[in-house]
């Protein structure tokens, strides 16, 4: 199942999200149209009802069936929140709840004033999103994006975006709360795996092809090593992310997740620096292809929380588990 | 080529084998304090190796018919599991379990089979390995350490350096030349097995840095040997070499040779420190990097179950355990002196001692963490 | 050989000189937002350079005679830790302040010297450095960019790559080959001044990481030079761009650049966060690593007052400065998403972003951290 | 001033402090007596009153001229507390109190029972001291060792103890307190410095002696470079223990000792990891005397400290200090 999927979705992505869709969608460059249109193809593939039950029309896949639609989106730094907007509709068709048309994603954190206005300081594809997963705790919520205030909340090509609703109108699509800061940061964790996998796959092939003091650089010692610790990071990364994605559900376990996007956001930067120090001043320019996984390997490592964030959180979980033994809190409250 | 790792599980089977042993480890291990415990795949005790052999937990990969458990290496996985993160004993069997035995069984005789392989899953055969000379350090073609035939076999002369226990095993296994020159490199290498007991043999132990003596010096003065101690094919001891070191490398113990330590440390924690974001931050992560690495052994093991030969991902995840390992004594050293007023107690002190003073050697066995790299860039495809 | 570096102080009549630059500085950047303070050695302001020009700032080290303030590396070092540490955009003289100048001083005639010293230190001549081509990467010894002597002068025709600012500057400093084949390597290779308004150059600029535009890309074709394009001797460019880069690298950018990140978080942590054990170790770190860097740096300063060229010291130096200024941005990302409940406010998340994306570009300038590292490791007597 | 304190320092533990020496001490092999002997070298050559003020006697150094003495005692791994004793004989010079015969050490922690029985539970040096300096914050106290319980805090070869005295006599010899630990901290990041260059230049030697695949191993790229990483940190940390020995007086400042001590101890994990990877097996064997240096560089990082608490101290000040300037604090609280 997952070959297949794996393989369906890079055949779409290489086919309707090159790199040079990625920057014009970036620079905002053809504006919503542009996106619409790259949205419209994700939803043509059905990738979008993943996991929507067969009963409601869906493919009724688990959430470890999906994880390649994740990995694959970071392999191609895909713009647009595709696998959130996959678990959120997965989610909401065990309700009898609409499902509304668009793509969603999930807020990083919100706070209410006493006037009622929603601020979320950290939405990751905020401004690109048509829909934004608000979870106020006792409940979660969809607010559409279009009512939003919106300004970039990051560097240069960021699609994140810091969003203000005066007033929203709350009416429907509520969902159960408290769970939605782990449910992103798992789903992100996959997408983080694949674009650090795609890093490697340039790196090894510049390094091939690049040629200084007379072969290539791939010949040097340190070139070797180097590039060995950097797919160590990597394939640490890719099995912390299916720890994470590793239930026969739809929804992440708050452990798992915990792992997952703890690991993944560790191998940022080794797996970024060492990407950039084999490509030296090549790997630094707007048009040569790796910086489009990079930036977005830092964006996501500090979406939905850092490393530091839950490894807290699985250390206060092991300490309240009362556990002698490491071992056995790892095998018990994680996959395995 | 080196393959992606893919998450998977340890069937059913095997895993019902992890309550009985952890029953007999409770019991064995019983009042064994940490620093003891720390040794763990360095803690020799041949009675305890022994008590394992009777319930079955030796030589489990190897054929019944030959006194092993005739189990998948997910079962090996298991008890190891359980025999290294509580931090038993093993090192008496520990090499002869590992790979002497799967050596035997895939190259030696059907003579040799018989011989060798019920003794070690007994636990009356224990072995070490002789590769190492004094000359040669990673660059194992240089042996210069050499067999001559003789009417009845083979004389063997020459000396090995760091053979782990050495003076308290049965045998060893090693790596000799039959034939050429050092500047052969790998053509007329062979694999012998000597008989230690036997005349000529002289082990003179060294003590390392933790002040316990396992790495020793083996001199060989014209010993006499059978024909029968040639194992695999004249000739063909640099390709069996490279396959026993494969069997060595693929064991989970790079992962949980320091987690005695770590539990220590836990439960210090929870009984005795106030809560702080650094430690609890720091515990975390541990927790994280261990089942992250867990899942990538037990993938690297599923490879092993379905017969292949998973060199360049074993490599990869013995690099990161090392890694991980290594790093941890050196920061749990760093919170344990976060708050001076609030001292560690005596025991975690010396088990933090022993496992920082050890540590240095989880890169020298089984390939320096450069060798290993040099391996995994390889399989990357770096030419 | 390297040699230790012992703890010093900045005399008084240097130090003296930080309050009125403070002042100055305190004006000119009043109410530019860190993310924009962020760029400061890339941040590219001529206005803002002819101001510092104005007050005596550029130059500090040449002699009187040529417009300069006659002071020693002191007095720059004082100048350039508080331009760097605010944040302001010097990248428009960098070069000609930092290394052109002194360049032209060491190995320009008196008429080169008469020319550009002054210009330089008035800010009204900016200077780029034409090092690198499309094939040498780290290898100068291989450029292919070649000037013919003609009657009046000398032909020039090639290509540079990661030219930084040639589309601002007025003048590069190109190392070409003047004899000789890219098969000789060092010799034949010799450093021209190339006036950038000339007919015949072409300049595109490179969009980096960040989006800005600092890397260029010159193409020169059928270029004609006159005789004193020619800096020092014909044959001596290997040389020279040796004592080149050990001006570079001497400079104490390679700790600050990443200071305005620092403060920016500090004052978040100052003023919005609750104290955290581990925010507060992170910090403390930062700081004392920070004041260990400087009595470095400034140690290395010392040796280049007293007249000596700490070529293998800078190196060193620049090496831990690197990875002090590297890692910054990445912990401090961590540090910041430790509680997604306390968001940091935009203009911090930008200014990280802006770091974070520019820091690969740390270890490009000057030499890469292994060709620094292999000077060091001659430098210990490696060999 | 410096140089010639070096040098004759370097001398004098040459002739009285070999390896062998500091191994027979170091197991208790000669007891008590082959320390006495020791100890007598270091008294006869006057050392030990480096900052006792030459109208009492002593030599009227600086804690800064004395920096070379604390140097070399890690250089050559001095099993006894020598460094320890002079700043105490020092400032203890500066009050009318009589100076005690033999040698002093600094404990790093204290508690005191209902019962009046005082246990210090890390105790630098206390296996071999004559006395113990004890912080009791109001005040501090020089207690005999020869009084105390004493049990190794440490594991093979440590000279460091756990001491408990049940109802100590407390006469006399008592001194201003709560520095104490910042003083033993500061102390000790300069004999860690000089372990650390120590283990440089044999790491220096071997790579250059030690041939394999035909060649000196110093002439691979990949020792080249970890040998440099390992010198920066070398350099680095003995500049930081210079700005902790920083004074024209006798005591270190309290932000200058926290800076030595964080970035001494910091570098221990990369210096000791490098040297032990490129001596291979030789270095981790008894024998060999590379153990006895990163053996004591372990302990001497866990002493008075580790950098996660001086860290933390120097970033509670930084906020204490409401300084917007990173740079200002380190100009104004440092020594530089």
């Amino acid at each position: 199942m997952r070959e297949i999927i794996f393989d369906a979705m890079e055949q779409l992505l290489g086919d309707c999200c090159s790199p040079n869709h990625v920057r014009r969608i970036e620079r905002g460059e053809g504006g919503p149209k542009e996106r619409a249109v790259l949205w419209r193809a994700l939803q043509e593939s059905g990738f979008t009802d993943a996991l929507v039950a067969e009963a409601r029309g869906g493919s009724g896949l688990s959430l470890s069936d999906a994880y390649p639609i994740a990995f694959v989106a970071g392999r191609h730094a895909l713009p647009l929140p595709l696998m959130q907007t996959i678990l959120v509709r997965g989610i909401m068709s065990e309700t009898n709840a609409e499902l509304p048309e668009g793509s969603i994603t999930i807020a990083g954190d919100v706070s209410v004033t006493p006037d009622g206005t929603v601020v979320s300081n950290y939405v990751p594809f905020g401004e690109v999103a048509d829909w934004v997963l608000v979870d106020f705790g006792d409940r979660a919520q969809l607010l559409p994006a279009t009512g939003a205030q919106r300004h970039i909340a990051g560097g240069y090509g960021s699609v994140n975006a810091r969003m203000r609703w005066t007033n929203p109108s709350i009416s429907g699509n509520e969902l159960p709360g408290s769970h939605w800061r782990a449910y992103g940061a798992c789903l992100i964790s996959a997408m983080l795996a694949g674009a650090m996998e795609r890093t490697l796959n340039m790196t090894l092939g510049y390094a091939n092809d690049r040629v200084q003091f007379g072969r290539p650089i791939a010949k040097l010692q340190i070139i070797q090593q180097q590039v060995s610790v950097m797919a160590e990071q990597v394939f640490a990364a890719r099995m912390a992310a299916q720890v994470g994605f590793s239930t026969a559900g739809t929804r992440p376990k708050l452990m798992a997740a915990a792992v997952a996007k703890q690991r993944t956001s560790e191998a940022v930067g080794t797996v970024s620096s060492i990407a950039h120090s084999v490509h030296g001043a090549m790997g630094f320019t707007e048009e040569y292809d790796l910086q489009l996984f990079t930036r977005r390997m830092h964006e996501w490592r500090l979406a939905y929380g850092t490393e530091v964030y839950w490894s807290k959180i699985i250390g206060r979980e092991l300490l309240a588990a009362g556990e002698s033994r490491t071992l056995d809190f790892v095998r018990q409250s994680l996959a395995g | 080529m080196i393959e992606s790792l893919e998450l998977t599980s340890i069937p059913a089977e095997d895993e019902a084998l992890r309550a009985s042993v952890r029953a007999f480890l409770d019991e064995a291990l019983d009042g064994v304090p940490a620093d003891v415990r720390a040794r763990s795949w360095m803690g020799y005790d041949a009675d305890f190796s022994r008590r394992l052999a009777a319930k079955g937990w030796l030589g489990l990969t190897l054929p019944k018919e030959y006194g092993g458990g005739g189990r998948s290496s997910f079962a090996r996985f298991v008890v190891v599991e359980e025999l290294l993160s509580a931090g038993a004993p093993v090192t008496a069997h520990w090499i002869a379990d590992r790979q002497s035995g799967p050596l035997i069984h895939k190259y030696g005789s059907e003579v040799q089979k018989k011989f060798y392989l019920p003794r070690i899953c007994r636990g009356e055969a224990f072995f070490c390995i002789g590769m190492s000379e004094p000359n040669s350090g990673s660059d194992l073609a240089s042996v210069t350490t050499r067999a001559v035939r003789t009417d009845s076999g083979w004389k063997l002369n020459g000396r090995k350096i760091w053979t782990t226990n050495a003076y308290r095993s049965h045998y060893m296994i090693a790596l000799v030349r039959t034939s050429g020159e050092p500047a052969d490199r790998y053509k007329g290498l062979s694999q012998m097995i000597v008989d230690l007991s036997f005349q000529g043999v002289t082990v003179r132990p060294i003590h390392d840095i933790t002040g316990d003596a396992h790495f020793c010096e083996v001199f060989f003065d014209d010993v006499m040997l059978g024909d029968d101690a040639l194992i695999g094919a004249e000739g063909s001891g640099w390709e069996q070499v490279t396959a026993e070191l494969a069997f060595e490398r693929s064991g989970p113990e790079r992962i949980y040779s320091t987690l005695v330590l770590l539990d220590e440390w836990l439960v210090f924690l929870g009984r005795d420190m106030p809560v702080d974001d650094g430690r609890v931050a720091l515990l975390g992560r541990m927790a994280s990097q261990l089942c992250v690495l867990r899942a990538m052994a037990i993938s690297v093991t599923e490879k092993l179950a379905r017969g292949e030969s998973p060199v360049v991902e074993a490599a990869l995840v013995k690099d990161l355990g090392t890694e991980f390992e290594q790093q941890m004594p050196l920061l749990i050293a760093d919170s344990l002196g976060d708050d001076p007023d609030r001292p560690a107690p005596s025991v975690l002190l010396k088990t933090l001692a022993y496992v920082t003073q050890i540590s240095p050697s989880f890169s020298l066995r089984g390939g320096t963490r450069e060798i290993l790299r040099g391996m995994i860039a390889r399989g990357l495809g770096l030419r």
